[in-house]
């Protein structure tokens, strides 16, 4: 069986995509581990749309429910931080304030349409800040397993459930691959090591460009 | 002067009446009003269309499903598409036995705010597109098109701050804020549960949350502790 | 020549409406005089639009131009003060929360339409908070001199300036009379010590009810 | 870290282009960005549109004038009915040499709230009936009749604080906030002028009034005295 990435290893190089003075949303789920591999020494503001700019690692030392991420767990302020209520949140978030969302996928076209969350199979599903946050960010990048159970590819010629927005992705990593979205459709860049872009493809519902510049990640 | 400070959560919420439309404060763990949930719970009101960000998440608001007081929801989090045990409400909404409204986050808060700020609706690109554009108008403006979202009010607010003064000035606790402000400013009868109560003037004027024109009752409590556990 | 009031005592009847709880708003020039003759013993809220819910005196005393009320002038702070930005401060007066809102007026109509910023005689004037207040406060009461220099009625049965807003004015208060606006049009209510009910009608243009309780005012 | 930290008001404003729209914080004399705007005056940038709540009254803007740097002013307050001696904008006005666009207060900042967060327009009942309405969609919701307000946005956005760290958050003093956080949020480049810089960290978080997300630019000046004298 083909090992693509870890989560770990997914989060890790979505982290390589964020540099010094970005403000960055992480979403719930996968996209929450990116904060454990920040590269140091740049200063990079992770906003919680529940009203903080500035948070540091999730810690469960002196728990304080009044001092969460937006995916309810327990975090440190870096120097620098503020606090402000959720309309202010939101004016930052779709006015345009985030430079980069980082956001958990279901299924991703080729056009850019994110749907993330509803899943039909189980009915259920809850929109929270997703819509929000995948229109308003500057660059919307999804991080998620190439497949999902089964095999059944989520990088799609068209979604298939209920979209987040349409025409909104900006590059996909996967376990397997990173994928940019563009006006001609995605284009591969990078495969994770030891897989085989045909292998990618194989695992893709529409064609991949391959980019002159297609590599192996380095992680 | 005008006495807004109430002995108990039970004495702030005595006119509630049935079939009243409430909001609640509160994300997840944070800034949620647990102490007037569980009041609301022991009144019995029934009936009600609750607005809130989530529900049965780090929150107490699902006890309100435990004698069905609950016949709508406005929500932005309320069925988790994976996760473990199901909640009250989703086993009631699976029923269906409550009825939910899902609004994005931004639109939700935002619905709110013009609530509360005499805005009679504003145009979004969020949720175009997709199944929250159903039955709304789209409107363009500079050459781009939107929807246009409708405010939201209430008859009451149900808030959480920290501190509160007797002429009802709230100071709210790192990310305890969230909601709570906007709420207090949308709801015909705003109270707020608060863990501490000081005289006028005691805030400082900078510290000020919430002005005391938007609260009508404030009721101390210790807190309840909550945490989502997943 | 008939003796009208003073400014000052058209100041102490408007301030006769204001009562424990209200916030109120005062509005430029003669308005802002109501701030000396609050109740006392009654708890009002004078929120300036410029971010200042609570403001008490206007007091040379140590002056701070970050600390001046919507007319520019100083003011001291009372005890349950807040500061507000100016956004939170017209979300205030427009979503309905200013309990009333004392403004000067050029014309008022009798069915309620005011018309105080623009004086075109001098071809100038400017909107600032008026037409928001005007719209937004859930009382509106105008205080004013019965008449323009040159005798001309300031109450008309439609305004020849520009309007601030129409339909809106409740109560007007002038150095002859206190005049409500209803549905039917305009009730004289109160008449200033010696002044004759008709002599009021006989600078007014349109057509003044009589109320039956009319009399003349307390000071 | 990227260095938001500039030495003087005139490095701070050296890309500044003719024909630039430019937004200024203050209400009278409160929170006005008078050492930019001085600066701005020594820069001699020309054809500017201006955005401020007022020009001409406690504030300094009016020295833009002296060598027709303004072609264009919006604002709530710029011509009086009544008073002392014209300002230099009013007589340049009178002789229709610069122009003026006159909006209400609360939908003067609404619409640079809704500049900066994303909103295509909202419905206010503000105007409707007066000149204000001229040119403008008539927008029904609710079965309320509302005017279409669109968002403004600017270039630059001089704003005035009271401290900054070095990251860039901003703390304001007394009534020194009015159009400073908004206008923060609406311009793609915002330099602000402050009394004082401190490091990163130093600003409480719940003290902070402008997220450092918002600020490009600080500049440490002593205040200039400004006051109104009506």
């Amino acid at each position: 069986m083909v090992q693509g990435l870890s989560r770990e290893l997914i989060a890790l190089r979505v982290a390589r995509e964020l540099h010094d003075g970005m403000v960055v949303n992480l979403g719930i789920g996968l996209p929450t581990l990116v904060s454990n591999f920040l590269p140091s020494g740049e200063q990079i503001l992770l906003q919680a749309e529940n009203g903080i700019l500035g948070y540091g690692r999730i810690s469960d030392e002196n728990f304080d429910s009044d001092l969460i991420n937006a995916g309810g767990q327990p975090v440190t302020l870096l120097p620098g931080a503020s606090f402000f209520d959720s309309a202010a949140s939101f004016a930052m978030i779709r006015g345009g304030h985030v430079d980069v969302a980082v956001l958990g996928g279901l299924e991703v076209s080729e056009r850019g349409d994110l749907a993330n969350w509803y899943l039909p199979e189980r009915g259920g599903g809850s929109i929270g800040g997703a819509m929000d946050l995948a229109c308003g960010a500057k660059r919307l990048i999804v991080a998620m397993t190439h497949t999902a159970r089964g095999g059944r590819p989520r990088i799609r010629t068209r979604c298939e459930y209920p979209l987040t927005a349409p025409g909104v992705v900006d590059l996909i990593v996967t376990d397997l691959a990173v994928i940019e979205v563009g006006p001609n459709g995605l284009t591969l860049t990078e495969v994770a090591p030891g897989i085989d872009p045909d292998y990618v493809q194989s695992q893709t519902e529409p064609h991949l460009h391959r980019s002159p510049t297609l590599h192996e990640m380095e992680l | 002067m005008i006495e807004k400070v109430f002995a108990t959560p039970d004495d702030a919420l005595h006119d509630v009446p049935d079939g009243a439309t409430i909001m609640f404060g509160g994300f997840v763990s944070a800034g949620s009003p647990s102490n007037l949930i569980l009041a609301l719970r022991r009144r019995g009101t029934t009936g009600i269309t609750g607005i809130a960000n989530n529900i049965g998440l780090g929150d107490l608001l699902d006890v309100l499903c435990e004698k069905r007081q609950l016949a709508k929801f406005i929500a932005t989090f309320a069925i988790r598409a994976s996760g473990g045990r199901a909640s009250r409400f989703e086993e009631q909404y699976a029923r269906r036995e409550v009825e939910l409204e899902l609004v994005p986050q931004g639109t939700f808060v935002e619905r709110i705010r013009a609530g509360g700020a005499g805005i009679g609706g504003f145009l979004t690109r969020t949720g175009l597109g997709t199944v929250v554009q159903e039955g709304k108008r789209v409107v363009e403006a500079g050459g781009v098109e939107y929807l246009l979202e409708l405010p939201l009010r209430a008859d009451f607010a149900l808030i959480k701050a920290h501190r509160a003064d007797r002429l009802g000035n709230l100071q709210y606790r790192y990310a305890g804020r969230n909601f709570n402000p906007i709420m207090a400013t949308a709801a015909d009868i705003v109270i707020a549960e608060v863990e501490e109560i000081v005289e006028t003037g005691e805030i400082d004027p900078e510290d000020v949350g919430t002005p005391a024109v938007y609260v009508d009752r404030v009721v101390r409590c210790d807190p309840v502790p909550v945490r989502w556990e997943g």
